[in-house]
Parts: structure tokens; sequence; C-alpha cells
């Protein structure tokens, strides 16, 4: 692969069997899809419910087999944070148990007190202080939430963060302030996202690159600016319509 | 299914190679001489191995010849045909109690949610589920039979000679399996409601100007029912098992009897057959449960 | 003036300290008005909603303030008279398509509903009135909808039968708190499209409750902005988009992403 | 001497003749009568009168089937189907007269031809196996005199051999007995649903006194607790074989108790081939340490009567009420006898009792509470009638056991032969030369008084060598409705239906 | 250490009517059993010919029995026999019930199928010769009872938990556990489990009054605790035939019974309320 690509799929392709009352039907999912995930850059995914983003997530996690096609990764620990807030975190545990986890299961080993001043580290980095440390999941609001997720992600310092529709059930003021954290942890971090989205004017300031995801297929992809203005395909320019955005 | 079946066969016919005692001794009794015992094991087969013996009853079961009663040496199906009306119509009887009581009851709770009411119909199902089904045949008894000569405790009528006699006797025993049944059935029902009419679908219909009752029976009743038509499935095999006991005190001669002195005859035929009558009966009161939950819930792909 | 709301307070008593939920709300709606209620969660636009569709929990509730509908102050209104107008004169679509219909009972037979409640109609009259608007609601193949349940539905085509459910009964008023949140964004647009045209056919005043402002843009006449069940701000929708004259108003109206493709 | 006994025999037989004949007073009763009698278990080895093993099912088959003699409730032989018999000098020929006008079940006459044939179905071993009644191996030949009268010349003389001719009279053409039940009895059998009930029905064309009740249904009643109600309740009549308990119940209620013996020798059955159960001090100290009368207070508020050794009260030729008296209650004794033989400080044993039978399980509760002073710990192992009649009894793998022992026939060789060391049913493993050598010598003694004296001996022994620890014979209530009487007690196994009868206000 | 400490967590934070009262009664029920290893009024096995089924006195104040023993010292230990036999059979029970079902739960598949049709076959198997079966094996007594039951009660505890770990599999934090390398056994017992808690505790509890009333019914049928040693199910049956003029010899271990299973009943439902 390119040097600077670190994620390549070619002509990947996953279907599963679901019953239809007693008939199995092949439904595919993925369509021979080719893309790439450049180091550093923010891809954005969009699609609408249906269309295979989440189902790309997980095959780029390698969780999902592949019916046709490959998929070369040279990142060893992809993250993964999720849209609802309420099932994204344990809700037995205290955050501070939570954040430790990922220190304790990760190749380098950390004493208790190292991994504690870590993950108080990480709370500042996300927004938040110390005090969140014995509270749980159930007593936050969905924004915060969101942040422990970052915060936890970013614990094993991953190649690649995958966010699937990170912000779609926050409140729009709350939205605007978790893409500012993932923006800034970006630029700091040389964090590579995918951003896995509904939302096209979001991922316009947000996103490097769109691709538009159709019924499994890769429609169209480039930069926003020139996505956005002159879209090719007619269901991109029916996404923008419908998003009031031309 | 068929899997389970054959699964309970081979577990019932081991049962036999674990449970010591001897068919042939049993038969003969205490004045058996060594020799006599060995002759009738020969006579009756006993001395095959496991294996052959266990395919090969499974063979004649599958022809539908369960073979003979080793004690009565009647035929394994003419002894069980005999009885096999009691049980059924005593657990048909049970069953209707329940759902009989159970809907009108849950209904009653669900409607004076939280009031006093309430609160007294619950701690008395508690309690109800709590008594054991033989402790409850017994007060039945004492109750209705002694002191309020309701019915005569040990007049079981045989169907044959009066069918009402029959039916009537039977009632007291069918109470006594129902009420656990019933409490629970209760219980069910009432916290199933209550999941029900947190749901969207319930304040969409208020919307439309339907009063409680109208949200109650016409929508929220049918779908508080699905988890409650599993929990009878499972039920009919408790209730049969529960007929056991309270066979004995009624002094029923229904399957329970059978199987119990069977077992302690070592009359295995008679005891395999009625346990794999037992399987096939939880069985298809699951497959039922299965048919009627698809046609009362289209969510399940037909 | 069709509904007239005047200094609405609401109350919750369930936990151990009161909760003020709703706080001296007062607006109107004007026949074949399209009026938004937009704020964040929590704000307390759907519970405002709410008390007009006369939904609110009996108990444990304090409600004050009147809700006057044809001179009739909702609020008050014994149970029995309410229920009149639930389903007839006021109707409610909500946000989660994917519950808000009986998942066990037909589609026909839930959109008749209003018309068994408040009409006296033959079966084949209901039929047809239930067609004509199953059509009316741009679902296609309506015969096959009538006879389907709501799980062999998409979320939009779902979301059609409930309005079809609730103007079936030719209402004045029709509340529709969050109707397209759950919905892919080429299927809200075409939902919201539908909206305008039976406002327009039907003269049916529309309160439209949503947390996303570029909607509330797209479809309302006027609207209310609220925060903390108070209300922070109202009037004409292109005259608060313009110039906000409130902080809070300015923030959310900021927080839209904006695509500018000019430069 | 023999003349003598012959006499006496003759004597008994017409008294009991007389005896039976002047209960007077009771009007033929009207067939429609009828009574509902509770069993404990169902008679489920079958019905054939020569197979059929179950205590219980003998006791019905009473009432069907008749021998060429049979027991009257004193425990003498009264003659039946034979209307008398000869015993020729050296006792090796039987000579049997048949009675005329005794008529089967289905109005057919017995024959001469009937008799042998039934002798010779119990006596001929087919196929290797024992034949029905071991003991008729003695017979050589069994001839036909003429229509009215059997001979039966036997191998060696047997004193007891009369008691054998109680065996079942079937017809020559009956083959297959298990389902044809045809006898001569008082009562016919009518119908037998498996698990449920037994009808019956007086036969009116009886040779002897006709039974007073017309019909008898023999309803199966398995749960104790249940018996008690259904006789409340009004549909039972009547039961056997009640726990006092269940008795005390019943008071106040229309029934009568009645009191008799249950005719069984109930023990502490000991295994004496095990440690320590092999040292006879270790059995003697057992019997000093339980004391038969707390037992009878436990288990039969008072009732039942005490023996010392295996012969039980009814078996009043045998039964020395002074082996009671052998060991009495004397904890010391049982202390130091422990010491000798090296238990000072106690050991433990399982007691393995039928957990179907109330009464022994309580005598096993109360012993286990009596062998605690003298420092022997006892626990309980109930196992159920089968795995008890396979692995204790057959196979003697068991340490000490509580049941009661009875007998058919009643005779004292078939008593005794059991503690003999090869004797058939020897669960005890209770082998002394000494006591091999009176029994020998007492089966070989054809004079009544020296085998009588032998026999009483070998109890003796039993009693002194501590075979196993003898208890009680437990005792038999029986309720019955205050509407009926005439309820007889026998020696044997023997439920007689065709002596009760219904007290009518009208003949009193 | 999580494990005590949820545990901890659950008892506090309930305090609903139903959970106190099973609180009361279970407490109640406990005490006498513990005070009944050490101390009970008389012997429960000695035995006193003069007061045979006397009834309830100051000197005996549940009466006697058929044999003249004290019926509440018999009760105190018969509470005793049925509690352990009822804890072990549901610790039993519970234990290869979360091993089973979270596997089956967990993996599902062709593992998951081959559970649940052995489950049935379980199921549809009446435990009463279930327990005669290993009754025999064993031999009578009070330990094989236990087994007995426990094995009975497997099939039950393993449905509820496959279910409890059905709804939790696909949730968003198991899958981010198992990105970060979590092995399967850590996302089960130390990710999955303490959410399944309420729910296993609620039918732990419910499992807890069945044992009782099934070792009621096995002492009924003669197999189990064996005389002379007390178990309320024996009391119960030796004691129905005196009904008439020995009530008490019934009506209190039925009683006992009726409030020990009374007591975790309510209990269950107060965990799963507020669960």
């Amino acid at each position: 692969m390119a040097e600077d690509i670190i994620v390549k799929g070619t002509d990947v392709t996953v279907s599963f069997m679901n019953k239809v009352g007693n008939r199995k039907e092949k439904k595919t999912v993925l369509d021979g899809l080719d893309f790439d995930v450049r180091r550093g850059e923010i891809l954005g995914l969009a699609g609408e419910s249906g269309s295979g983003k989440s189902t790309l997530a997980k095959a780029v996690l390698g969780m999902v087999p592949l019916e046709r096609g490959k998929i070369e990764s040279e990142v060893t620990n992809p993250q993964m944070i999720f849209q609802d807030p309420y099932s994204s975190l344990n809700p037995a545990k205290t955050i501070s148990w939570i954040m430790q986890e990922p220190l304790k299961l990760g190749k380098k080993k950390y004493s208790s007190e190292e991994r504690l001043s870590k993950v108080e580290e990480m709370l500042c980095e996300v927004g938040l202080d110390a005090g969140y440390m014995q509270r749980k999941p159930g007593e936050l609001s969905g924004g915060q939430r969101q942040r422990i997720c970052i915060g936890t992600a970013l614990m094993q310092a991953p190649g690649l963060l995958i966010a699937d529709e990170p912000v779609s059930a926050l409140d729009v003021t709350i939205q605007a302030q978790v893409l500012d954290l993932m923006r800034e942890i970006h630029r700091k971090k040389k964090l590579t996202i995918l951003f896995i989205s509904h939302d096209l004017r979001t991922m316009y300031n947000f996103c490097d690159r769109v691709m538009i995801l159709q019924k499994g297929k890769i429609v169209e992809s480039g930069k926003p600016y020139d996505l956005y203005r002159d879209p090719k395909e007619p269901y991109t320019r029916l996404l923008l319509e419908s998003a009031g955005i031309i | 299914m068929l899997l389970t079946l054959f699964g309970v066969s081979f577990l019932v016919f081991a049962a036999f190679e674990i449970i010591p005692g001897d068919p042939a001794i049993s038969k003969l009794g205490t004045d058996a001489t060594p020799e006599m015992i060995a002759a009738l094991r020969e006579q009756m087969g006993l001395n095959r191995p496991f294996i052959v013996r266990y395919f090969d009853w499974l063979g004649d079961c599958i022809r539908g010849d369960f073979g003979r009663s080793y004690s009565y040496n009647r035929t394994v199906i003419s002894m069980i045909g005999d009885k096999l009306p009691i049980t059924v119509t005593m657990t048909i009887i049970s069953m209707l109690l329940v759902i009989a009581v159970s809907i009108p009851v849950a209904l009653l709770l669900a409607k004076y949610m939280g009031s006093t009411i309430d609160r007294a119909g619950y701690i008395s199902n508690q309690i109800l589920m709590a008594v054991p089904s033989f402790f409850l045949g017994i007060l039945i008894t004492y109750i209705f039979g002694l002191t309020l000569r309701f019915f005569t405790p040990g007049g079981y009528i045989s169907y044959r000679q009066n069918f009402a006699g029959f039916i009537g006797y039977l009632l007291a025993p069918s109470v006594a399996i129902a009420i656990p049944k019933c409490a629970m059935s209760v219980k069910l029902l009432r916290s199933a409601i209550l999941e029900e009419w947190n749901k969207d679908y319930v304040r969409t219909a208020y919307s439309r100007g339907n009063s409680t009752m109208q949200v109650m029976y016409r929508h929220v009743l049918k779908n508080a029912l699905i988890p409650l038509i599993t929990f009878w499935g499972m039920a009919v095999a408790d209730m049969i098992a529960g007929s056991i006991v309270v066979e004995q005190v009624f002094n029923i001669p229904g399957l329970g009897r059978i199987l119990l002195t069977s077992i302690s005859n070592r009359d295995y035929p008679v005891v395999e057959a009625i346990i794999l009558l037992i399987a096939v009966v939880v069985i298809v009161m699951n497959l039922i449960v299965d048919i009627l939950y698809r046609c009362i819930d289209p969510r399940i792909s037909k | 003036m069709l509904l007239e709301i005047k200094n609405l307070t609401i109350e919750f008593h369930d936990h151990d300290r009161p909760e003020r939920v709703v706080e001296d709300v007062s607006f109107s709606l004007d026949k074949g008005e399209i009026l938004g209620i937009v704020g964040e969660s929590g704000s307390g636009k759907s519970m405002t909603a709410l008390a007009v569709a006369g939904l609110l929990p009996r108990k444990k509730m304090e409600k004050s303030g009147e809700i006057l509908f044809e001179e009739k102050n909702l609020l008050t209104l014994p149970r029995h008279d309410l229920r009149g107008l639930q389903g007839d004169e006021i109707s409610v679509i909500f946000q989660e398509p994917m519950t808000a219909l009986n998942p066990t009972m037909k589609i026909g037979k839930q959109v008749e509903e209003a018309l068994l409640l408040h009409r006296h109609m033959t079966d084949e009259e209901r039929k047809a009135k239930v067609m004509e608007w199953l059509e009316k609601v741009e679902l296609d193949d309506s015969e096959r909808v009538y006879e389907a349940y709501p799980h062999e539905l998409s979320g939009g085509m779902r979301q059609r039968v409930m309005i079809a459910a609730a103007m079936v009964s030719d209402p004045q008023i029709l509340i529709a708190d969050e109707p397209t949140t759950a919905l892919d964004v080429t299927v809200q647009s075409q939902i919201i499209k539908l909206l305008l045209k039976i406002n327009k056919d039907s003269g049916v005043s529309i309160l439209f409750i949503s947390h996303d402002l570029s909607l509330i843009k797209q479809i309302t006449h006027n609207v209310i902005v609220m925060q903390k069940g108070r209300i922070v701000e109202q009037g004409d929708t292109d005259e608060i988009f313009l110039h906000p004259k409130e902080e809070y108003t300015k923030k959310l109206i900021s927080s839209i992403p904006s695509v500018d493709l000019r430069k | 001497m023999k003349k003598g006994r012959l006499i006496l025999t003759v004597l008994l037989m017409t008294m009991a003749a007389a005896l039976s004949g002047c209960t007077g007073g009771k009007t033929a009763d009207t067939p429609d009568t009828r009574i509902t009698i509770g069993i404990p278990q169902d008679l489920d080895d079958g019905l054939d009168p020569h197979k059929v093993s179950a205590a219980g099912t003998k006791e019905i088959l009473f009432n069907i089937y008749e021998g060429l003699v049979k027991y009257d409730e004193t425990g003498a032989l009264i003659p039946a189907v034979a209307s008398d018999y000869k015993v020729s000098e050296d006792g090796l020929t039987y000579t049997f007269t048949l009675r005329d006008g005794v008529k089967f079940h289905d109005g057919s006459n017995v024959t001469a031809e009937d008799v042998i044939y039934s002798i010779e179905r119990c006596s001929k071993a087919e196929g290797g196996q024992d034949p029905l009644v071991p003991p008729f191996t003695n017979i050589s030949e069994v001839n036909k005199v003429d229509d009215k009268t059997i001979e039966i010349k036997l191998v060696a003389a047997d004193p007891d051999f009369l008691a054998y001719m109680t065996v079942a009279i079937i017809q020559a053409s009956n083959d297959d007995p298990e389902t044809k039940v045809i006898g001569t009895g008082p009562y016919k059998f009518v119908s037998h649903t498996p698990m449920e009930s037994v009808e019956l029905e007086a036969f009116n064309d009886y040779w002897g006194e006709k039974a007073h009740i017309g019909k008898v249904t023999l309803k199966i009643v398995s749960d104790p607790a249940a018996i008690v109600m259904d006789l409340k309740g009004g549909s039972l009549d009547m039961f056997c074989r009640l726990t006092d308990s269940q008795v005390s119940e019943l008071k106040g209620s229309n029934f009568n108790i009645e009191v008799g013996t249950m005719n069984l020798a109930q023990a502490l059955y000991l295994n004496n081939s095990v440690e320590p159960f092999n040292d006879v001090r270790v059995r003697q100290a057992i019997c000093y340490a339980i004391d038969p009368q707390e037992i009878m207070d436990f288990v039969s508020g008072g009732e039942g009567t005490e023996i010392g050794s295996a012969a039980f009260p009814s078996f009043s030729k045998y039964y020395d009420p002074a082996l009671n008296d052998n060991y009495n209650r004397d904890v010391e004794k049982a202390k130091e006898l422990l010491k000798e033989a090296g238990y000072e400080n106690g050991f433990s044993f399982s007691i393995t009792v039928p957990s179907a039978y109330t009464p022994h399980v309580k005598t096993a509760e109360v012993i286990s509470e009596e062998l605690k002073e003298v420092g022997i710990t006892a626990d309980l192992k109930l196992v159920e009638w089968d795995s008890w009649l396979s692995d204790t009894y057959t196979n003697h793998n068991y340490e000490a056991t509580v049941i009661g022992i009875d007998l058919n026939p009643v005779t004292a060789r078939n008593l005794l032969q059991r503690y003999t060391s090869d004797g058939h049913g020897n669960f005890m493993e209770f082998s002394s030369e000494k006591y091999d050598e009176v029994f020998a010598k007492a089966v070989a003694s054809t004079d009544d008084a020296e085998q009588t004296a032998l026999y009483k001996e070998c109890l003796q022994i039993l009693s002194d060598e501590a075979a196993s620890a003898y208890i009680q014979d437990l005792p038999s209530f029986v309720a019955l409705n205050n509407k009926i009487s005439g309820y007889k007690f026998y020696p044997i196994y023997a439920q007689d239906f065709a002596s009760l009868y219904y007290i009518d206000e009208a003949n009193d | 250490m999580a494990f005590i400490k949820s545990i901890k967590k659950i008892f506090n934070k309930y305090h609903g009517f139903n959970f106190n009262a099973g609180l009361v009664i279970t407490g109640l029920i406990f005490i006498i059993a513990l005070v009944g290893c050490f101390y009970t009024p008389y012997e429960p096995t000695a035995m006193n010919v003069s007061i045979r089924n006397t009834a309830p006195s100051l000197a005996h104040i549940f009466g006697c029995d058929d044999s003249g023993r004290d019926v509440f010292s018999r009760v105190m230990e018969g509470i005793r026999n049925t509690f352990f036999i009822s804890t072990m059979t549901v610790l039993i029970g519970s234990g290869f019930g979360i091993i089973l079902g979270a596997a089956a739960g967990y993996y599902g598949g062709k593992f998951d199928e081959i559970l649940m049709r052995i489950n049935d076959a379980l199921f549809a198997f009446p435990s009463v010769l279930l327990a005669l079966v290993i009754v025999s094996l064993l031999g009578p007594g009070f330990l094989n009872v236990t087994v007995a039951l426990g094995i009975a009660f497997i099939p039950s505890f393993a449905r509820i938990v496959r279910s409890g770990f059905k709804s939790q599999v696909n949730m968003d934090y198991v899958q981010s556990a198992r990105l970060m390398g979590a092995g399967d056994l850590r996302i089960i017992f130390v990710h999955i489990l303490p959410n399944i808690l309420p729910v296993l505790m609620s039918s732990v509890m419910i499992g807890f009054n069945n044992a009782v009333l099934a070792e009621a019914g096995l002492s009924y049928l003669g197999i189990g605790v064996q005389p002379p040693r007390a178990s309320l199910g024996l009391m119960l049956k030796d004691g129905q035939a005196l009904l008439a003029t020995a009530p008490w010899n019934a009506l209190f271990p039925g009683m006992v019974i009726v409030l020990m299973v009374l007591g975790f009943a309510l209990l269950s439902e107060g965990i799963s309320e507020a669960s």
C-alpha cells in the first residue's frame, strides 16, 4: 500500500442469510467496495439507514466475514465510539474502572498509580475533571458520556478511531462542543478518524473527505466543497436538497 | 423436537439401569429362589446388554408397541389408555380454571393500580404461590370434604359409570393444582399489562379519545397475553407433575399413581411409556404455544 | 383565535421536591397557522404539547393557567368531554414511528379508530374515508397497507400512516411532536412537504415541536423558543432567524453547522 | 398315640361345623347390599392362586378359592372341598372324600379330575423351575380311587402335610387361571380395574354358609393420609391394618375398631455375617438395650404383644411368653457385654427400613433413640420396598433392618427352616451348628410331642444366641362401619368377607 | 472484588415494601435456623411417650408430635435442614446455570442450539424421577437430595442467564471491550455478568422458594431427609394423618414452609422491582 494509506479495501463484499418465513434469503449489504483511508485524515462516510455504513465500519475492524475482496490495514488497535451513549458504557462500573480497562488489557503494563494518573490526565483532555472518576454512567448526561467514550477509546493510542454517528443523539449545542473536542484531538494527536453520519451539514465543516454510500455501493467521494458545489450523481443532489444545503 | 424426545427416552432407560431393584425379584416376591429369579430374568430378556435392549425397545415404541407391563401382564397401552383420560381431564379442568380466574383478576388488579386492593391482591397472590400443592390438597379435602361435605373424600367415580360424578369429583383436585398456577398467571399478566401500559402506542390510543377501559380491552390486553401464553405452555408440564402428588391425596387412579406404583414395582415398560408420554405432551404444548404465538403476534414471521 | 394558552404552569410531584417543568407559558394559535416550538431536551416543549392534547398523567401533577379551545378550558374540562375532543378536534402524531403504532393490530383498524369513536358511520363509509386518507398521504398500494401490520412498513410509511390516522376525522388542530427526528434525511423532507400540503389543502393548524432549527425554519410561520420551561422569545420565524433578540436564541442559531458554498 | 391324634382332629372338625352353624339370627341378605373395603396395594402380582406371592393378594383370594381343607379363625384346618379325610397308619397315604354338591362359580360340579389337576399343577416342575409349592416334591403319586375319593401317597411322612392341602382347587379345563378366575369360595370374581378397584359378588350356590353381603368392592387407597379422610367421608366402609394414630383420628366417627394381631414377628433383624454383629455378645447387648414395651407404647399406643423369639402369639403351639424376659432392658449389662466384645465406646451402623411401612419406620426411630443410651448410634436408611426386596432381602447387603416376617403356610418347619445355615430366605445369615442339629432332629421326628419340644428348643437357641432382637407381633386395627359386624381375625393372611353382615334393625 | 461491591450496591439501593417485608421474614427464619444449630428447647429426636400428641402449651409452644417429640425443636431443625438444602440447591443450580447459560447466550449458534435441546429434555423429565435416580445412585439422605435438586434446577437457571446474556451481548460496551482486547471469559464474567445480576438475584430467590417446595415434595415421597432427622416436608407428611386429633403436627410445619417461601418471593419481587 502507498505509505500514506493506512487502510485499503478492494472489492469488499459482505452479505448474510436472513430467514424470511422458512426460506433463506441472501441479503447483500456491501457490494464490491473499493476505498482507502489516508493517514491523519478525517474521512466522512455518509449514507441513510440500510446503506451499509455501520457494516463497513465493522468490516474495517475485522468483526464481519467478507464474502469477497480484502481489507489491508496497518492499524494494530483500531477503536470505535458509538451513537447510543446509554449502551456504550458499562452501566455497572464506575468511570475510573471503565477508563482503566484499556490500560489493563493493552500490551504495555501499568501499575495502578500510573493508570489512575493517566485516567485523570485523559479526563482533563476530554474537558472533564477527576471528580467524574467515582461516578457511574447512569448519572451523566449524553454529552459527558460521549466524552468519556472518546477518552476511553484514546487510552490505547489507537492508529484509527471509527466514530459511528457519535453526535446525532445529542442536542445541537452539545453536538458542536463534542465535535470541537474531536477536531482538537485529531489535530494534537494526528489521529485518523472515520466519521460515519447521515448529517451532511455537520460533515461539511468537519471532514477532509466525504464518501456517499447508497445500498452498499460508493456513489461518489471527494472534498466536501467540491462534492457539495457540483454533485455528479443524482442521489448526492437529492441528499443535499433534502438537507436544505442546495 | 425429535432430538429432545430421543434424549428423554435415553435418560429414562438409563435411569433404570442405575436404580437398584430388579423387576424379576419384585414380581416373585419374598419366597423367590435364585433359580426362579434367573429364569424369569431370562424370560423377560433382562440379561441382554443395555444397548441392545434400548434399541429393541425404541424400535417397538416407534411401531407403537410399548410392550407388556411386568406386573399386570396387560399391554402397556391398554393400562395407560385407561388412565390417561383421568389425568388429561384433570389437567384440562385446572387449565380452564387458571384461564377463567387469572384474566379477570389480573384486569381488576391492573385497573386499581397501586390502590389498597392492588396491594392486598398482591400479598394474597404471593401467599397462594407459596403453598405446596399436597398441603393445599389436604386442606381442601379437610375443609370442603369433611367439614362442609361438598364432596366425599376418596369418592372417585370412574368416567365409565357416571361422567357427571367423575367431573364433579375432579373439581376439588383440579382446584388444588390450579391455585398456585392461577396466582402465578395473575402476577405475570399484571406485570405484562404494566409493561405494555408504558409503551407509546397506548399514548396514541389515548390521543384518539379512547377511555382507559377501551385502551385496555382494544389494545393492551391482547399484547399482554403473549408472555402469559408461554407460561401456560410450561405450566401444563408442571401441572401433570403436580397431579402426581395431588392424585395421591385425592385417591385418584390417574397417570400419577401408575407412575409411582410402577416405579416402586420396577415395572420398566410402564414407567418408560408414561415418561415418554409426558415428554410428548410437554413438547406438543410448546408447539401449540408457538402456533398461538404466531397468530397473536404477527411480528413473528409465519 | 382557535386556541389560546394563558400562563400555563406544570409541576411534577413524584420526586421528594416538586419540579416545575413548564412555567407561565402563554401563546395563541390561529386557524391554518403552523406554529413551531423549539428548544433543547428538558425545555418543556413536549410537555406543553401534551398539555394541549390532554395527555398529561392525572396523578402527581399540578396544572394551573388556561388552555382555551372553543371557550372551554381543556385543563379543567371533565374527562368525558375532553375525550370528545381528543381524536376529533385535536389529533397528535408522535416521534417514534416504530413504537407509536400497536404492533399486533392491522393498519386499517388503527387508522379508522378515531372515526369509530367520534363518528357514526357504516363500515363501508369508514373504509372509504380511511382509503381516501391513505392515498392523500401518498402511500402507494394503499389496499396492501390497509391489511398490513406496522412491522411490515418502513419508518417513513409508518409516519404517513400516523398522519392519516390523525387527519381522518378532519381535526382543527394537529400536534406534531418531533415527527421526523427518527427518519432519514430524504424521508424527512418528504414528510415535511406532505404536512405543508395538508395544511394548505385542509387548513388544519399545526403545532410543530422540534429541536432541529433548520427544520423549524423550513416549515413554521411563527415560532416559540423555550428554555428550562420558560418562553425565551416568540414571533415570526423569519424575523427571529434574521435577528434574534435573546442571547440563548443566538447561541442556538449559531450552533447550526452552516454550509457556505460561496467562497 | 397316633390314633389319639386322629380322633382329636375329627372332634375339632365337627365342633367347628357346629359352631359356624349356630351364629344364627342372620336372615339371608338381599343380594343388593354392598360394602366398599379399602386396600393399600393393588393385586399387582396377578390372580393365579398357585403363583401369587403378595400377602395382600392371598388375603383376598381366600374368599374366591378353597383347597381340600381350609383354615378357620382359630388356625385349625377344617374340611372344605373334601367332606372328610383319613390318614394311613404310617402317615404316608392321605385319602380325601369329595364333598357332594360343591360347585365352581360357573355352576359346574367339582370333579376328582379337577382336584388331581390342581395338585399336579403345583407339584410338576415345568422346565427345570421349582414346583409352584416346593413341599409338594414330597408327593410320590396322586390317584383317583373313584368319582368321590382321591388318594395321595407321600415319599416321607410329614405331620404338616395337611396344611399344604389348602392349595386352591381350580378347574382342569381352566387353561389360563390368570384371567379366568373361577373357584369354589363364597365370593365370585367380577372384575379388576388395575390401580383402581376389584369387584366381587356373593356366590349363591356356595356349598357352605352363604355370604351375607351381596357385592364387595375393594378400592385401592395408596395414600395413608387419605385413608382416614375417605373412611370419615363415607366412601369406605372398612380398612385393615390401620396405625394407632389413624385409629385415634376415627374416635367419635361411625366406625368400630376391631383389635387383633398381625400374625408376624417384628424384630430388629441383624446381619450376623457383618461386623460387629457376628459377635454374639454384641447382639445380646443390643437385645438388652432395646425395650419392646416402650416401642409398643410409641408405635401402637401400647397395643401389640411382645415376643421373645421368632414365633408370634397366634402360633400358640410354639409361642412361649417366658422367652420375653430373656432380655429385659438393662443398660449396664449391655455396656458390660459391649466392653467384653471390645466396643466400649460403642459403634455406629445403619438400619435399612422399607419407607412404605410406617410402623417399622417408627420402631426403627425408637430403637435408634434407645441405642443412644448404650453409646451405639444407629441412623436410618429409608428405601423403597423394591430396593429393600432385592438389596436387603435377596442380596443380604445391609447391616440391620426392621421388618415383620409372617408365615404361609403356618407350619413350624416353615417358620424355623429360615434360620438353618443353608435355609431358604436366611437373610439374617444366622448359622449355628447346634441350631442346625436340633432343627434336623425335629424335622425327622414323627412323634408330635417330641417334634414340638425340639422346635421349642430351636426357638430357645434363637433367643439365647440373639439371632435377632425380637420385639412384638404388631396389633392389627380394623375400622369397620358400625352398621356392619362379624369381622373375624385369622392367624394367616386372610380377610373373610363372607362372615360380614349388616346389622339390620329388623332382625335384632 | 467488583462482584462483592455490586452485591453491596444492590442491597443498599432497594427499599420497596416488598423488599423490606421479604427481608424481615427471611431474616427471622435465618436467625431461627442459626440458633437451631446450637440450641433447641428440647432434643429434636428425644421421645417421651407420656406427652404424645399433647396440644401446644407453654412448655411445648408448638405442641408434641406422635412420638412425643417437641414440634418446635423439630421445626427449628427442619428449617435448618430445608434452609441448607435449598441454599445448596440454588448454589449448584445457579452455579452451573450461569456457566451453561452464559456460554449459550454469549456464543449462540450451534452450541446454543444443542444446549437448549438438552435443557428442554431435562425440563420435560419429571424431577421426581431425576431425584430418584440420583438418590438411588448415591443413596438416600441429606446431601444426595441436595445434589438431585441442584441438578434438576440447572435448566431453569440456564434459561434465565441465557436470555440475560442474549440481551447484553449486542450492546456497544461489549463490542468496545472486545476491541480493547478483552478475552471472552473476561467479557462474560467481568463485563456482562454484573449487569444481569439483578435479574439473576431475583431468579435465585424464586429458585430458592421452588427448592423449598421441591424438598417438601420429595420428603413427602420418602426420598430425601431420613428420619429421625426432621425436615418440614416430612413433618407435614406425618402430620397429615393426625389432622383431626393433633392438627398442630401438620399446621406448624406447613405454616413455616409457606412463610419461608413467601419471604423469598417478596425478596425477589423487591429486587426485580427496583432493578
